[in-house]
């Protein structure tokens, strides 16, 4: 069913004055990364203020873009920003140019904009470790890499960031280095997602392939010039790409264990921007995704599979850094539904990130406080009441909750609801996993809030939860005032300013649609039966996990998501490789060896003939004799 | 035919080793280092004169009898051999500044490995830029003397019997390469007036028989020097048991020999042979690729580990070359130019690292990060540039290579992506037993809190420059690619092949 | 009388001085059976020298017999220094000389 | 009736080769080295025949007087200082070295003859064209000291360096003193103080003997025969006289004075019994003492 919605496709405008300096935005950050690396121990003291301020810099250069886009026309909104040839050989003609419109704008400023509140949170929370400086660089680091990303005029130089992103999420998962389980996540996280570059490679290549250039505005002028079956594999390959980066369903496994990484990292990376990052590639292919009705079908089946899953995780886990990445996982299974919808949905996918990026990062800074509260303790079973101990934490905490189960108008309501009643429109199926994932999402976000903020005490004997200091709170707050706001503020003015940038027709959404159409109040009795039933069942709450049924048993395992990749991938290669080690010592060496000690086995028979015996001497010599006359005379006769 | 400036070029490290093997024991080390910087000024006035147009060819008629000349010309590729040869040099032998017994007796000591290493310095750069098939054999072959001496004479216990292997291997190559060459001669003697110049025998009308017979020689020589899978089992052993400077220069100069010989003879002199043998050669590189990144996960000795990284980068290498695009040999000739830097920074990290806690086994090491985090992000920098990570140099060849063999053949190109995830894995995988995790006892004792020995003031800039490399050919690989582009499209058309017409015309 | 039966005789005698050489153990008869195919060579030189009717056939018999001569001084020699110290004249006792 | 024409060669040829073929067999087949030799003499005498019949006279006369006559007889000396006596067992100790060394002869022979069958094509004889008018000799004189003057030369020196060399091989640096008369009777003296050896000469053959022949050992005053009175040859050759039938008369005359019972009884003792090589000795009785009896016996058992 392809979908009649045209997408649009604007051709770049020159870039002048201050968008000339774009690439400033990219090079704060990483000069200052590098700075804080190179220069060492010297800069401990001020370094992690020098950090701070590259992303608040970068936000301001973003903002300002921001509102001169806003005051261009459409047609003058994207802008393209040559900075420098890259590779310039044979058909190839590879620039480094980054790509101003209103799709990159909107990610520049969630990315510069949360990642300030997060490094400004993070002065409080790495207050006393010692690698704080190397922290901040990483942290630096990563908000260049995601920059370029974003900003990316091709898919190579958005490779480039893509790979920077995976580098940088690999150095702050691994951050605590010294924690054998840290440094085996970090590693895991880096390679699925180079198993995921693969798609990102390959697609390239075919591209490169069919056009000799990579650009987005080329492939999407020379989409319709794919023959089916290849626009098929590039879609393909670009959503083995997304799966990788996002953690949807074939290569979910390394976000559960990327909690690992300090808790700002988990909210910048593994829930505002990184994760994100396959989204904005699925839309940003959109022309590709249009030739193709079957890879978009496929990214509508991982993102619903994606959203079951990540929900169905959330359930029974005790961590609440784990349940959060679950509801990530879910949350990102919504956006790349509605990504896959085609263009109609690009718009909502977007929506949903920007929303999602406030209150997630918001609840994962939250529970950032609450383990510093509670001496780092994640286990959810031995919080509860924490409401009266941390007033901020618990109110900051409780908005995020509310925009996320979509409560409303709140930002979750808005942007969650559209995606569901696209759905329906797509498909009745897919619409109907929708509502039930709206529906566990409600129940497992009551019950982490049932169960930290209510009910009874269960701290550990010496723990006395505090309040995090206000360098801490301040960002809370702020995203806090974020996932309220942000819903009711973009609702209707998003679809006007994204449908130029990447198609879907005009259509101005008000903000009661939701009472207005049925679907809306589906959804909202959902989310009402999750959240009665959650707080009914957790009104109490066992010290120890009770042994459950086989589903939270399953989901405690996440999904048996790491069990399915060690038996059919990790496990067969290792056995493979080890058969491979002992041929190559035993085989191929051997072959050689064996030649070697062969001609000195043949020395040793040889060495006989010296008998010492003048008369088997004089023998041989007669026996040679008459052979060479032989051979003589048979070469006369021949 | 103006002064001699490449012949200049390769004596004066072959001079320099007899300087300083007379100097006095106690500044051997600084006069060979001080020569082999002096021949890395050389070669960028070299490398600028020739960028900028001057015709450096030479030719002297050597031996009449066979029509060898003592020919020698720096085009695009050669240049880059070059280049990479003498960068690699001064820093190698900086990283190896206390290697050999320092008082030894016997002559071991570290004025003789200086020497050793600017004799095999200026022995591949006479390889590099020879353009006649006997001077480049017996280059080739002179490459495996000092190579021997260094393997065999400093190192760890098995040095011995891995410095007899490579030299056998070494000479097996060899002699097959020399039959190669008599079939040459024999064929230009056929067609007339004998001649060993290339650029006669380029278009050398020859039988398809024995012009294939010819290419299955020098091709054979070169998998054998350039280690491909079924003959790679020396390399391991010389990087175990060889010290890791001598590795270095053995995987990033030595190796490249073979590589380079691939481009400049197999190619030039056997066109029809080439294309013809493309399919199978590009399967025997894709195997090499594959078992030298599943051998190198499962390998538990860390030299022995980046021993066959470098095999599976070969095998991207070969693949690059026999895929006949401009885009994949000119990535391949910059592949070889970065590999030589990003596995001689492993080294030498890896240098390092067994020197100070003596053992090679990746089991003796955990949690060293935390008590040298330099080495270890000297280490893990060398290890990213290995598994080739954008913004390095490594990438941007790479990813040529791949694009340039998938737009030739779909499998080919398709399935060397598989080695993006197997580097990350085995660079990865040691960088974790290593590095991470809690600090071993005995790892405590060798970077121990009292001792601290992070890398020294020598040894970060041993590594600095070429990390510096690195980083900048990856962001501004631009010059280089200037440099080789043209000597590649050169090659192509002496092949006569060419880019694949792209299936949809784009406008770029 | 046709000269082929000479070379015939000599071939044999030279056949039957092989056989004494390798078969025999005392020096003295290896010694003599060499002898023996010296003189074999002799009889097919004067043949030779018969049938193509140039002397030089007969010079060359001749000057083999000095050569032999000169031999089987310096052999005889040889043969008694090693009896003396050896005290066995057998050719199979001086077999130091091996693997 | 064609009586064939038969000429000299032919006849000296005919008759000759297999006797020269017999012997050699018979030089490498013998036991004894002195019956290889005679062999390879009539080998070398048969082919000196043969050199005659195809007009080499002075071959023949070279053959006979320098080859044979000289060369061999050194091999006669050198078998007489090796030891002439040495009989070599057949015995074969290579393993499979008789059966090899036939095959190779065989095949060396089957070769030759057959090389040389088709270097001939039927034995065409051409007559001598002579340089020089004269006979045989004057022409290879003529050649020797002509054309081939400059070999002749070498031989020369070939032969001088040989004989040399001989004498360089045999001899034998003298080590102690030359051995005076003086210094004997010293050193004999000398050895009597050390040892007790007997200074003086050891008994000759036959003394107090009932016999002075070369093969009889000489009675020591204790009626022992002295073993170093006769020759080591006649000793390896088994020719000597057994003592004790000589003793047995000292021996009984000895036991009578003692008074002791005499061994063995009275007629053999006094040699009318069986001599003690075992056969009866037939002779006639008579009186002891009577020497010929003992002749008798000798020379019978010389005979044998």
């Amino acid at each position: 069913m392809v979908n009649p919605l045209q997408t649009a496709i604007l051709e770049p405008v020159a870039a002048s004055g201050l968008f000339q300096m774009a690439w400033l935005m990219i090079a704060i950050p990483l000069v200052s990364a590098a700075f804080l690396l190179l220069v060492g121990k010297a800069s401990n003291a001020w370094g992690h203020l020098l950090a701070t301020l590259a992303p608040i810099a970068s936000f301001g250069i973003g903002l300002a873009l921001f509102f001169q886009l806003l005051g261009a026309s459409v047609a003058e909104r994207t802008v393209e920003v040559p900075v420098y040839e890259w590779i310039g050989v044979g058909p190839w003609d590879v620039q480094i140019a980054l790509l101003v419109d209103q799709l990159s704008i909107l990610f520049v400023l969630l990315i510069t904009g949360v990642g300030s509140l997060i490094h400004i949170y993070s002065i409080g929370y790495m207050e006393h470790d010692e690698r704080r400086r190397r922290f901040f660089a990483y942290l630096n680091l990563f908000i260049a890499a995601m920059l370029v990303l974003v900003l990316a005029n091709s898919y190579l130089v958005l490779f480039i960031g893509w790979e920077g992103v995976g580098l940088a999420s690999y150095l702050l998962i691994g951050f605590w280095q010294h924690r054998p389980a840290a440094a085996a996540a970090a590693k895991k996280a880096f390679v699925m997602n180079r198993v995921g570059d693969i798609g990102m490679a390959l697609a390239m290549i075919t591209m490169f392939a069919h056009f000799g250039s990579v650009e987005f505005a080329e492939v999407g002028k020379n989409a319709a010039q794919f023959s089916p079956l290849t626009a098929t594999l590039v879609g393909l390959f670009l959503l083995l790409a997304a799966c990788g980066k996002s953690a949807q369903v074939p290569l979910q496994a390394w976000l559960l264990d990327a909690m690992e990484g300090p808790t700002p990292v988990s909210a910048l990376i593994h829930a505002a921007t990184m994760v994100t990052a396959g989204v904005y590639l699925i839309v940003r292919s959109g022309p590709i995704f249009d030739q193709t009705p079957v890879a978009s079908t496929a990214v509508v089946v991982v993102g619903t599979v994606t959203l079951l899953v990540g929900a169905w995780i959330g359930t029974s886990k005790d961590d609440i850094k784990k349940v959060l990445a679950g509801s990530t996982m879910s949350q990102i299974g919504y956006m790349i539904l509605a990504a896959g919808i085609g263009p109609a949905g690009y718009v909502f996918a977007i929506f949903h990130l920007l929303t999602h990026g406030f209150f997630k990062a918001n609840m994962f800074l939250g529970a950032g406080s609450i383990m510093h509260g509670m001496d780092d303790d994640v286990n959810m079973r031995n919080f509860g009441a924490l409401g009266r101990a941390m007033r901020w934490t618990f109110l900051t905490f409780a908005m995020g909750y509310l925009a996320i189960i979509g409560f409303p108008f709140f930002a979750g309501f808005y942007s969650k609801d559209h995606i569901i009643v696209a759905a329906f429109e797509h498909n009745m199926i897919v619409g109907i996993c929708a509502l039930i994932g709206a529906g566990i999402t409600a129940y497992y976000m009551t019950r982490l809030m049932v169960m930290t903020f209510f009910g009874r005490k269960r701290w550990e004997h010496g723990v006395h939860p505090h309040e995090s200091p206000g360098v801490m709170v301040f960002p809370l707050v702020v995203l806090a005032i974020l996932s309220v706001v942000a819903g009711v503020a973009m609702n209707s003015w998003i679809n006007g300013w994204l449908v130029p940038a990447v198609g879907g027709e005009e259509h101005t959404y008000g903000l009661l649609d939701g009472f207005t159409e049925p679907i809306g109040w589906l959804t909202m009795g959902v989310v009402a039966i999750g959240v009665v039933i959650a707080v009914s069942v957790f009104k109490s709450v066992p010290k120890e996990a009770p042994r459950g049924n086989f589903l939270e048993r399953a989901a405690r395992r996440d999904v048996y998501g790491d069990d399915i990749n060690n038996a059919v991938v990790v496990n067969p290669l290792m056995a493979f490789i080890g058969l491979l080690t002992g041929f190559d010592r035993g085989k191929v060496d051997g072959a050689v060896e064996g030649i070697g000690a062969s001609t000195s086995g043949l020395g040793q028979v040889l060495r006989r003939l010296q008998s010492g015996y003048v008369r088997s001497y004089g023998l041989t010599m007669v026996a040679g004799a008459v052979l060479v006359g032989a051979v003589l005379i048979l070469g006369q006769l021949a | 035919m103006s002064f001699p400036l490449l012949t200049l070029l390769g004596a004066v490290p072959l001079v320099g080793a007899l300087v300083v093997m007379f100097t006095p024991r106690a500044t051997g080390r600084v006069t060979g280092l001080f020569i082999s910087l002096l021949t890395t000024a050389l070669a960028l006035v070299v490398v600028g004169l020739a960028a900028g147009g001057r015709d450096l060819s030479e030719q002297f008629t050597w031996i009449p009898a066979f029509g060898a000349h003592w020919a020698m010309n720096a085009d695009g590729i050669s240049l880059t051999m070059v280049l990479l040869t003498v960068l690699l040099t001064p820093f190698v032998l900086i990283a190896s500044w206390n290697v050999g017994h320092a008082d030894a007796e016997d002559g071991w000591g570290p004025r003789a490995f200086s020497a050793l290493v600017l004799v095999m310095e200026s022995f591949a750069l006479f390889c590099f830029m020879a353009t006649d098939v006997l001077v480049f054999y017996i280059f080739f072959e002179a490459t495996l003397i000092p190579m021997y001496f260094l393997i065999g004479g400093f190192g760890e216990a098995g040095r011995r019997r891995a410095a007899i292997k490579f030299l056998l291997f070494g000479l097996g190559g060899g002699l097959i390469l020399l039959a190669g060459v008599v079939g040459v001669y024999a064929i230009s003697a056929g067609n007339g007036q004998p001649t060993m110049l290339l650029a006669d025998l380029a278009g050398m009308p020859m039988g398809t028989g024995t012009e294939r017979v010819l290419f299955v020689l020098f091709f054979i020589a070169f998998a054998l020097k350039a280690p491909m899978v079924p003959f790679h089992t020396w390399l391991p052993d010389a990087a175990e048991s060889g010290t890791p400077g001598t590795s270095a220069l053995l995987v990033g100069v030595l190796d490249k020999i073979g590589t380079f010989g691939m481009i400049r003879f197999c190619l030039e002199l056997f066109p029809g042979a080439s294309q013809w043998a493309a399919p199978v050669v590009l399967i025997l590189a894709l195997i090499s690729m594959i078992y030298g990144a599943l051998a190198a996960i499962g390998e538990t000795d860390i030299l022995r580990l980046i021993a066959f990284t470098s095999v599976s980068h070969f095998g991207f290498i070969v693949i690059g070359i026999f895929s006949f695009t401009t885009i994949s040999m000119t990535g391949a000739t910059f592949y070889m130019f970065n590999h030589a830097f990003s596995t001689g920074v492993l080294f030498l990290a890896a240098h390092f690292l067994i020197q100070r806690r003596g053992s090679q086994k990746i089991a003796d090491y955990g949690g060293v990060q935390k008590l040298a985090p330099v080495l270890a992000g000297v280490f893990l920098l060398g290890g990213l540039s290995s598994l080739a990570l954008p913004g390095m140099s490594s990438f941007v060849s790479e990813f040529m290579v791949i694009a340039g063999s998938f737009s030739q053949n779909i499998w080919i190109g398709g399935i060397s992506t598989l080695g993006m995830v197997l580097a990350a894995t085995y660079i990865l995988l040691m960088y974790q037993r290593t590095m991470t995790g809690p600090v071993t006892e005995d790892v405590e004792e060798a970077f121990g809190e009292e001792r601290s020995n992070d890398l020294t003031g020598r040894e970060r800039w041993a590594v600095a420059p070429l990390l510096l490399i690195i980083f900048v050919f990856g962001f501004f690989p631009k010059p280089m690619l200037d440099l080789i582009e043209p000597a590649v499209t050169t090659t192509m058309s002496q092949v006569g092949v060419s880019d694949p017409s792209l299936t949809m015309e784009g406008s770029n | 009388m046709n000269p082929e039966n000479y070379l015939v005789l000599a071939a044999i005698l030279f056949a039957i001085g092989t056989v004494g050489f390798m078969v025999r153990r005392n020096a003295l008869i290896a010694f003599m059976s060499v002898e023996l195919m010296l003189n074999a060579t002799n009889l097919a030189l004067v043949t030779f020298s018969r049938i193509n009717g140039n002397i030089d056939g007969q010079i060359a018999s001749f000057f083999v017999m000095i050569v032999a001569a000169a031999e089987i001084v310096v052999g005889l020699a040889i043969i008694v220094s090693i009896f003396r110290t050896r005290r066995s004249a057998s050719v199979d006792d001086a077999n130091l000389l091996k693997f | 009736m064609i009586v064939p024409l038969v000429t000299g060669t032919a006849v000296a040829f005919w008759l000759l080769a297999p006797i020269i073929v017999l012997a050699a067999i018979g030089m490498v087949m013998a036991r004894k080295p002195v019956h290889s030799a005679l062999g390879l003499a009539t080998v070398m005498v048969g082919l000196a025949v043969q050199y005659a019949a195809q007009q080499a006279p002075f071959l023949f006369a070279v053959q006979i007087i320098v080859y044979t006559g000289a060369a061999l007889m050194l091999f006669l000396f050198v078998l007489m200082l090796v030891g002439v006596d040495s009989t070599d067992s057949l015995v074969e100790t290579l393993r499979g070295q008789r059966l090899a060394a036939g095959l190779a002869a065989f095949g060396l022979g089957a070769l030759l003859v057959g090389v040389m069958g088709n270097a001939i094509v039927e034995g065409q004889v051409v007559g001598y064209t002579p340089e020089v008018e004269g006979n045989n000799v004057q022409q290879i004189a003529y050649a020797v000291f002509g054309r081939w003057i400059f070999i002749f030369e070498t031989t020369a020196a070939l032969l001088i360096t040989a004989a040399l060399a001989a004498m360089v091989l045999a001899h034998r640096e003298r080590i102690g003193g030359r051995l005076t008369q003086r210094r004997r009777a010293l050193l004999r003296m000398r050895k009597y103080a050390e040892d007790g050896t007997h200074p003086g000469s050891g008994a000759t053959p036959g003394v107090y003997a009932r016999h002075n022949a070369v093969d009889t050992p000489a009675l020591l005053p204790d009626g022992s025969a002295a073993e170093s009175s006769v020759s080591t040859s006649l000793a390896a050759r088994g020719d000597v006289v057994d003592a004790h039938r000589l003793a047995a008369a000292t021996k009984w005359a000895l036991d009578e004075i003692d008074g002791e019972e005499p061994v063995g009884d009275e007629r053999q003792v006094l040699g009318t019994g069986p001599t003690a090589r075992g056969e009866v000795d037939t002779a006639p009785r008579a009186e002891v003492g009577a020497g010929d009896e003992r002749s008798e016996a000798t020379a019978e058992e010389d005979a044998k």
